[in-house]
């Protein structure tokens, strides 16, 4: 049972989350479901389910929700619902709020991103290159300038620079 | 009689698209006096209906029903019926628009056209019976009651054309067939050119480009009728095997927002047909054939729907599963897996199932766009004709009106509604023209009482058709031997003009007095000969006709000895029984020209006005002391119509207009007459003035009321109330509603119930009316709808998808779990279940409005229809004749329902029912006298035992117990069915036409030979 | 002769160069130009800024963009997270507002964007661009006699409106048209569409879930196929059911050994390039195959 | 197999009502469907106009099979005819069983108008049940044809 008068309501939470009124057309129709692979997991990621506690405003409810993180962003869902919800980029919009919300949620990736540039050894994968006779690429790691400017960007930006004592040192 | 006029013009109404609509509406008006020209450009008449298989809610055919009225009202010279032509363009206006037509040439020349087939069997590659109806099965045919009976030639793909022409035995086939084209003036002009179904593959999701085994609902109705590609049997396309499961798959192409998806409205009639075709599946093929209809919400709103819904999921077992499904893969077995995650579940399912229907929905076409375009006509923003609630089919050019699916979507009974209503309107500015038919020019009726019967035979060859598998001349030398046979001849194509003509000569030279024909069907040429002997100065039931070519030539071409012994012993029946036949006389009586109405709500004012206005005399009895209804109650409609200020101009035009007579504080209390000529009595006004008054019709408009149950609190706590009760609010008092920061609606609130189990159909658009208003006034409120189906049918969806943009809450209950609602002060606590979250929610709420929407007047309309002896449903509203065909007719002639007396419906449903009514009004009052036929049933008293058999048995309820203690059988109410004459112990009926002497004879003639 | 930005990824480079070797071996051949684009980044993935915040995500993509725009040349990119979450970008960025931001951004790190430059799939650029025909016509080997069976990567199908090349509506058809062109026999089954399950937080969430989808794919694939390998064009696809396959057969009673190649990998093969440098790298043996290719 | 003896013909009459079976039976003809030839069609408005005298006066007169060709369930143009025709046959069936005339040789079949398949489906069966049966007793004299006609149509008038 949800007591709407106890629990945390913000009604227009959605506004927060989404940057489209396009959510609000979700009828719960089910067809993004029907065809999302995440939707096998245990406990499944259920858009329709999701959506609503965005329109609910339910705050507590939807910081819990770990499902949005097993989208394996097929965007099967966006292509199929049929109210345009944008179903895929709902579910992102989900885990920016979180993160937003909560910085346990801040994805350790993109810590790795600031500082190298790649979510893989790209620069450092040397030896594996050679044995099939490729070289070394041009990361960006061997353009310091480049690297300085694209962290100088990402420090503009809120998630970097609010949680800045994660990208720094 | 003369029929009374207002001021009209001569001229005649153009009826665009012959569909259901068209041509309900061409027949109204033939039949009201008016001259059509009936324009489809297709190469024959029918629509949509002809592609389906069994229709809602009766799940029969009735094209049997309804196409037989065409040819005969075609034969009345009325309708000049086009097929294969278009609009090119109009000028001018109301009264006098110049209209330009053009028809594509068919090559074949309708009035000589047998329909033998001879030219589709020799050149298939340009002869065709069939526009491509369905891309899986080109060449099945049409239906077989195609209007007109007809083949159609492609001329630029046919190699040989000397070939061709000479396939033809009567030589119907046109080489130089030409476009025409021609300028009339009209009238009015009246739209019913229909939709088109969408096209559903750009949802590559469901596969129906790829996959064999899933068809639209249009082409698995194809499937189940017996003239589709199957003959009717339900077999896959993948492998000709019967499926065991069948899925539905709801709102495909409509409420949708996202490209290729569709339209956003909603389709209207395809929750209703995916239900009719899984129980015809179940009944037809197999109760073990698992059927299942996915869906959002079933929307079936209609008279009657919503109790054809359950039975289907009680006693059908169609099964229902809430969830749109775009998950389809073909299995490994070659089954279709659906993958799906009902609502109520939380358990994913992938199940297999051999075929999957998508019920694909309705969209106007660029070329229905295009003919509004020439003719100036608006559209709204899906192309559908722009019609408001006041004027339900008047389109924004004045003289131009609209029927049918191009309206709106809808089902049959709506089309025939609307079609109705526009022939009301259509025939305002056009004046009745006596009848074209040449009546005068008929030579008297030849007195045969005393002449010794004189059989004539005249046998067809019918080209190949007959004469190539029976021996003509045989049959013709064994009719001379049968008794009273005086005259028999070969006439080669006896309904050629040439033939005609040379029967009628012979039947006055010879002074026959029966006739028979050898030839082809009765249902197709009995009313051609019936006409010729009429010519011939010989009453028109002197005739019959052996069927020599449909079911004697046609079947046993590899038997031509035995079809020619068959053809002979057909003759013999067909002499046995005309020696029986005698002259009858069609039933007539004259009618009264006046109309009553009873009811002074929208539907009742409406139907006076429209048949004060074509110049008839209107009683309007109201029981309140003021006109007005149900209506006064509402302030504007969902698209924001002021409904006072219509309400206010509606009475004054009524109670000012001369034509109509208003009794308030009105009570019917006895009736009596004939259609025709009825008398009924009431008592009005505060002293009870007892009045009685002639009328030639009657329209009940009756109304029902607004339900008031006692349930979620009604009546016992303020803070809870009806969607009725806040409409005066939300014009007048909106301080008040900008303190509702919290709303709760609650939907089906006493209706959908075992107490009132019909759905109110306009409850779920009124709270989305309302939710929408409270937005406008305060724009913070959180409104919360508890529903159990949305049904916002047509463009309602609009509104439903823009209360859901502006942030309404909709949540769905279900019935065996209903919302709590208890008080906490002054506000009230509600609680209820929400199935997407799997968990229940509570809140208070300021306000819960319940939507109560209708109930029958049970008492008022039991009393009524006691009075009038009508019938009604179950749930106390007036039952119509036939609920698809004849939505608007009571089952005794002469009476007419319009509005909410007939089933829950909105303003606009109410105002069209009425101006329907008043078309079928006039329909029978311009008649003058009613011709009745002759096949009716006739009580012999002498023999009756007042054993009351028949009273029970006659599907009509037409025979009754006079006052001498006989059975009597009113012929002005007998449909001529001969059920009572079967049943009759002491065999005291006999049905003309069809009487037992004629039938025995029939039987003697052919069996003669055999035992004697 | 047509020229593109080769956009790598990380994967790709980092993890199966092989692949990267069978873009560089095989396009040029082909009359396309790849060209290689210094201080590329992530593209980024969507498990990283698109989960964190728009601002980095859009500005990340548009770096990328900007370093082809600069040069006055479209991406050419392999691997379909990559293509997605670069086309999205593209497709966010048509946003004026957005741009407008996400220039502010770009300009700390001294670029910009106008929105010029394209996103191509590797499969759009030979299949739109080289064409079947020369494909085919190309090829000194083929694969004649070996059935195969293709996945599509999701990322290059949905949602249509963002990505995609198929020349018309329906069923897709290029990948197997490409593979067709170079001789295989492509066979058809129940699963087609399937996504693989392998990008993203699936198999995070719920490993043995992940590997039951992949299973019931994989087990189509068995049981209604002559399958010889299966052909990817995504680097996620390639490695989640090249890797997978071992310990679903270790879990279950089945065996899986089905080869997994990237398309380009098979079409350098048919180039003549040297399976060591085109094809070196897989779990799953994939000699069988490759000793066929002739 | 070869037939060594002529076949036997039976007559048989089918009372076809107008909107259904009638016009399937035509339908038939449009397809150029066959049937045997011993079927021969009377025409009703509804096959509820059948009467026990009818279809008694056909054995009488010497039919070896008689049926009742109706609407569909639930399509009868005129709401129920069928069924009571369907009632009657089975009465009309006791009767002539009474009389010594097996009742299979009348029976009732439902069909709609555009089943012109089915029409000469059924006919083709019928004709096939009634030979096996042989001629009708009252052609071939087993029972007192005399007697089996009057008690048969004093049953009837009552
Ligand atoms: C699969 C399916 C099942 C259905 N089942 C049922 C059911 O069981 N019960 C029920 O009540 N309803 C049912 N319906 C709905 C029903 O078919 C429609 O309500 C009805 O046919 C509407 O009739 P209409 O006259 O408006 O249009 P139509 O039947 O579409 O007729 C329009 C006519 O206009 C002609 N025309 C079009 N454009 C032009 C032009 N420019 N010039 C000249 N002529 C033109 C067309 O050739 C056609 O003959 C079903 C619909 C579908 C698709
Ligand atoms: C709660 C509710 C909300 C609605 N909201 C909308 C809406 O938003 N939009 C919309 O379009 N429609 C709406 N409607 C429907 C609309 O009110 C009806 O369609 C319309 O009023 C019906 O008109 P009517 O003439 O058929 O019946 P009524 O208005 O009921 O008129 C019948 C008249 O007959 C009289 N009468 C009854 N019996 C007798 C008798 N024996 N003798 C003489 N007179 C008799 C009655 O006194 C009454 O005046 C709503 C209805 C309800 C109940
Ligand atoms: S498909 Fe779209 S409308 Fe349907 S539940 Fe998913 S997000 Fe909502
Ligand atoms: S994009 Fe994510 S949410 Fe959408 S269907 Fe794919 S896995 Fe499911
Ligand atoms: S052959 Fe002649 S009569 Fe027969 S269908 Fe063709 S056109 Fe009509
Ligand atoms: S809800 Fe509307 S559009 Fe959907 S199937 Fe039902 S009637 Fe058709
Ligand atoms: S009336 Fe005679 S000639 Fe005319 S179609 Fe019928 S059988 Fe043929
Ligand atoms: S609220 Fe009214 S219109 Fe809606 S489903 Fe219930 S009864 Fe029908
Ligand atoms: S069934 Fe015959 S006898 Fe009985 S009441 Fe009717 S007419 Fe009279
Ligand atoms: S013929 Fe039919 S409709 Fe007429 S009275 Fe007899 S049973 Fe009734």
């Amino acid at each position: 049972m949800i007591d709407l008068e106890q629990s945390e309501v913000i009604p227009d939470m959605w506004k927060d989350v989404f940057d489209s009124e396009d959510i609000r057309f979700c009828f719960n129709c089910g067809s993004c479901i029907s065809v999302c692979p995440a939707s096998n997991a245990s406990p499944p990621l259920l858009i329709r389910r999701l959506a609503r506690l965005v329109l609910l405003g339910l705050e507590d409810e939807l910081l819990d929700e770990d499902t949005p993180w097993s989208c394996v962003s097929c965007s099967r869902c966006e292509e199929v619902c049929p109210m345009g919800v944008r179903p895929f980029e709902l579910g992102l919009a989900i885990r920016r709020w979180q993160v937003r919300n909560d910085e346990t949620r801040i994805p350790p990736s993109i810590v790795e991103l600031y500082k190298e540039g790649y979510t893989q050894p790209v620069s450092k994968a040397v030896a594996l290159r050679a044995s099939v006779g490729l070289g070394e690429l041009p990361t960006i790691d061997k353009y310091p300038e480049m690297l300085k400017g694209y962290q100088d960007m990402l420090m503009a930006t809120d998630v970097v620079s609010n949680n800045d004592y994660m990208f720094k040192g | 009689m003369t029929h009374p006029q207002s001021n009209q013009s001569e001229g005649k109404v153009l009826v665009v698209g012959g569909g259901m609509g068209g041509m309900r509406t061409a027949l109204d008006l033939a039949e009201s006096g008016r001259d059509v020209v009936l324009v489809d450009k297709a190469v024959s008449i029918g629509g949509l209906m002809t592609q389906l298989d069994r229709t809602f809610p009766t799940n029969n055919c009735d094209l049997c029903t309804l196409s037989p009225n065409l040819s005969q009202a075609g034969r009345a010279h009325r309708i000049d019926l086009r097929t294969m032509t278009r609009v090119e363009a109009t000028k001018g206006e109301q009264g006098a628009f110049e209209v330009t037509l053009t028809t594509t040439p068919r090559h074949i020349d309708i009035d000589r056209c047998t329909a033998c087939g001879d030219c589709l069997r020799d050149h298939p590659e340009c002869v065709s019976f069939t526009p491509g109806l369905d891309h899986r099965a080109p060449t099945c045919m049409r239906y077989p009651q195609a209007i007109p009976q007809a083949y159609s030639i492609n001329m630029e793909q046919c190699a040989d054309v000397d070939a061709l022409v000479k396939s033809c035995p009567v030589g119907a086939i046109v080489i130089d067939d030409k476009i025409t084209t021609v300028t009339e003036t009209f009238g009015s002009i009246v739209l019913a050119p229909g939709a088109e179904v969408y096209d559903p593959s750009p949802i590559a999701a469901l596969g129906y480009s790829e996959q064999p085994d899933v068809l639209t609902s249009l082409e698995y109705e194809r499937l189940l009728s017996a003239s589709g590609p199957t003959g009717g049997k339900l077999l896959r396309p993948s492998n000709g095997q019967a499926p065991k499961k069948v899925a539905w798959l709801q709102c495909v192409g409509s409420r949708a927002r996202q490209a290729d998806q569709g339209v956003s409205y909603c389709s209207s009639a395809c929750c209703m047909f995916a239900i009719k075709e899984a129980i015809v599946t179940k009944e037809r093929f197999g109760t073990d054939i698992e059927t299942t209809i996915f869906n959002m919400d079933i929307r079936t709103s209609g008279k009657g729907y919503e109790a054809y819904y359950q039975r289907s999921k009680d006693t059908d077992e169609v099964r229902f599963v809430r969830c749109r499904t775009q998950n389809l893969q073909a299995g490994e077995t070659g089954a279709l897996q659906l993958r799906y995650l009902p609502e109520e579940s939380d358990t994913f399912v992938t199940e297999g199932f051999d075929m999957v229907v998508l019920s694909t929905g309705f969209f106007i076409p660029e070329d229905i766009r295009t003919l509004a375009d020439q003719l100036k006509v608006d559209l709204n923003a899906h192309g559908f004709a722009l019609t408001d609630s006041f004027h339900p089919v008047s389109t924004s050019r004045a003289g131009v009106y609209v029927a049918g699916l191009f309206e709106g979507p809808k089902d049959i009974p709506e089309t025939m509604v609307q079609a109705s209503a526009a022939a009301c309107m259509a025939a305002t500015h056009v004046g009745v023209t006596p009848d074209a038919s040449p009546t005068e020019e008929l030579p008297p009726e030849r007195k045969i009482d005393d002449e010794p019967v004189r059989v004539g035979v005249f046998v067809c060859e019918c080209g190949e058709n007959i004469g190539g598998v029976v021996d003509v001349d045989n049959l013709v030398s064994h009719a001379q031997t049968l008794g009273d046979v005086t005259h028999s001849e070969n006439v080669g194509y006896g309904c050629s003009a040439e033939s005609m003509e040379h029967i009628r000569e012979t039947i006055v030279e010879q002074k026959l007095n029966r006739v028979v024909i050898g030839g082809c069907s009765p249902r197709t040429h009995l009313t051609r000969f019936q006409d010729l002997l009429r010519k011939a100065g010989l009453n028109r039931y002197l005739v019959d006709i052996a069927n020599l070519r449909d079911q004697d030539a046609w079947v046993h071409r590899d038997a031509p000895e035995l079809a020619t012994a068959k053809g002979r012993e057909l003759i013999q029946m067909g002499v046995a029984a005309v020696r029986q036949s005698k002259p009858l006389a069609d039933q007539t009586l004259p009618m009264s020209q006046d109309v009553l109405v009873v009811g002074g709500g929208v539907a009742g004012m409406s139907a006076a006005l429209s048949l004060a206005g074509q110049g008839f005399k209107v009683h309007l009895a109201e029981r309140e002391n003021e006109l007005g209804g149900e209506a006064r109650n509402l302030r504007r409609t969902l698209e924001g119509e002021d409904v006072r200020t219509q309400i206010e101009h509606l009475v004054a035009a009524t109670e000012g207009h001369d034509k109509i007579q208003v009794y308030t504080g009105a009570l019917i209390v006895d009736h009596g007459g004939m259609p025709g000529k009825f008398t009924t009595g009431m008592q009005v006004g505060p002293q009870l003035f007892y009045r009685q008054i002639t009328h030639g019709a009657t329209v009940l408009a009756t109304g029902a009321l607004a339900n008031r149950p006692s349930v979620y609190m009604l009546g016992e706590h303020d803070a809870v109330s009806t969607q009725h009760d806040i409409e005066s609010l939300l014009e007048d008092d909106t301080d008040t509603v900008k303190t509702w920061s919290k709303v709760v609606m609650i939907q089906c609130a006493g209706s959908r119930t075992k107490e009132n189990p019909a759905c109110s159909r306009i409850c779920c658009q009124s709270s989305i009316k309302n939710a929408l208003r409270i937005l406008d006034v305060n724009p913070a409120a959180s409104i919360w709808v508890l529903y159990r189906d949305m049904r916002t049918i047509g463009m309602q969806e609009d509104a439903y998808q823009e209360a859901r943009r502006r942030g309404v809450i909709f949540v769905r209950y279900d019935p065996e779990n209903p919302p709590q609602v208890e008080p906490v002060d002054d506000k009230v606590k509600v609680t209820f279940h929400d199935p997407i979250l799997a968990d229940d929610l509570s809140m208070h709420a300021d306000r819960v409005l319940l939507s109560t929407g209708f109930i029958a007047d049970d008492e008022g309309t039991e009393e009524l229809a006691r009075i009038f002896r009508l019938p009604r449903t179950e749930d106390g509203y007036l039952l119509e004749d036939h609920i698809k065909l004849r939505p608007v007719d009571l089952p005794t002639l002469g009476f007419y329902v319009a509005g909410t007396a007939h089933s829950p419906k909105s303003i606009k449903e109410s105002v069209a029912q009425a101006q329907a009514a008043a078309s079928r009004v006039q329909t029978l009052l311009a008649r003058g006298e009613i011709n009745l036929g002759a096949a009716v049933a006739r009580v012999e008293a002498s023999r009756c035992a007042a054993c009351l058999v028949c009273v029970r048995a006659c599907p009509y309820g037409v025979p009754f117990i006079n006052a001498d203690g006989n059975s009597e059988i009113d012929p002005a109410l007998c449909h001529g069915c001969g059920i009572c004459a079967a049943e009759c112990p002491a065999k005291a009926i006999q049905l003309q036409q069809f009487d037992d002497d004629q039938i025995l004879a029939k039987l003697e003639g052919l069996l003669e030979r055999i035992t004697a | 002769m047509s020229k593109y930005g080769l956009f790598l990824g990380c994967n790709t480079p980092a993890l199966r160069p092989d692949v990267e070797h069978a873009i560089r071996k095989s396009m040029p051949q082909l009359g396309v130009d790849l060209v290689d684009l210094p201080g590329f980044v992530c593209c980024p993935a969507f498990g990283t800024f698109p989960s964190a915040d728009e601002d980095a995500q859009l500005a990340t993509n548009a770096w990328n963009l900007s370093l082809g725009e600069a040069e006055g040349l479209d991406l050419a990119v392999q691997c379909g997270s990559c293509y997605s979450s670069l086309s999205m970008g593209s497709h966010l960025l048509k946003d004026p507002k957005k741009l407008t931001r996400t220039n502010e951004l770009l300009a700390k790190g001294g670029r910009s964007f106008k929105g010029e430059s394209k996103v191509r799939h590797m499969m759009d650029v030979l299949y739109n661009d080289v064409g079947v025909d020369k494909i085919s016509k190309t090829i000194t080997k083929s694969l004649k006699g070996l059935h195969g069976i293709v996945q599509f990567p999701c990322h290059t199908l949905y949602p249509s409106e963002v990505v995609g090349f198929e020349p018309d509506k329906g069923p897709p058809h290029v990948l197997p048209d490409l593979l067709e062109a170079l001789g295989a026999t492509v066979e058809h089954y129940s699963l087609e569409y399937q996504c693989c399950g392998g990008a993203g937080g699936f198999h995070k969430a719920d490993a043995p879930a992940a590997h039951n989808f992949l299973k019931s794919k994989l087990d189509a694939i068995k049981t209604e196929t002559k399958a010889d390998f299966i052909v990817v064009s995504c680097i996620t696809c390639l490695m989640w059911m090249d890797v997978q396959q071992k310990p679903l057969s270790e879990a279950g009673e089945e065996t899986y050994n089905i080869p997994v190649f990237d398309y380009n990998q098979l079409l350098a093969l048919c180039l003549g390039a040297p399976a060591e440098q085109v094809a070196a790298i897989s779990t799953i043996n994939r000699d069988a195959v490759i000793e066929k290719i002739k | 197999m070869s037939e060594p003896t002529p076949q036997f013909e039976p007559v048989i009459v089918a009372f076809c009502c107008h909107y259904c079976a009638y016009t399937a039976a035509d339908q038939a003809g449009a397809q150029r469907l066959s049937y045997p030839a011993n079927v021969k069609i009377v025409r009703v408005p509804c096959s509820g106009k059948v009467d026990a005298l009818h279809l008694l006066r056909a054995f009488e007169k010497g039919a070896d099979g008689v049926y009742v060709a109706g609407c569909l369930e639930g399509d009868c143009h005129f709401n129920n005819g069928n069924t009571r025709a369907a009632r009657r046959v089975t009465q009309v069936q006791k009767l002539i069983e009474e009389i010594g005339i097996e009742k299979e040789r009348i029976e009732m079949v439902l069909m709609s108008a555009g089943m012109g398949d089915r029409f000469a489906e059924v006919a083709t069966e019928i004709t096939e049940k009634i030979r096996a049966l042989g001629p009708s007793p009252i052609r071939g004299g087993k029972p007192a044809p005399a007697r089996a006609q009057t008690k048969a149509s004093a049953k009837a008038a009552k």
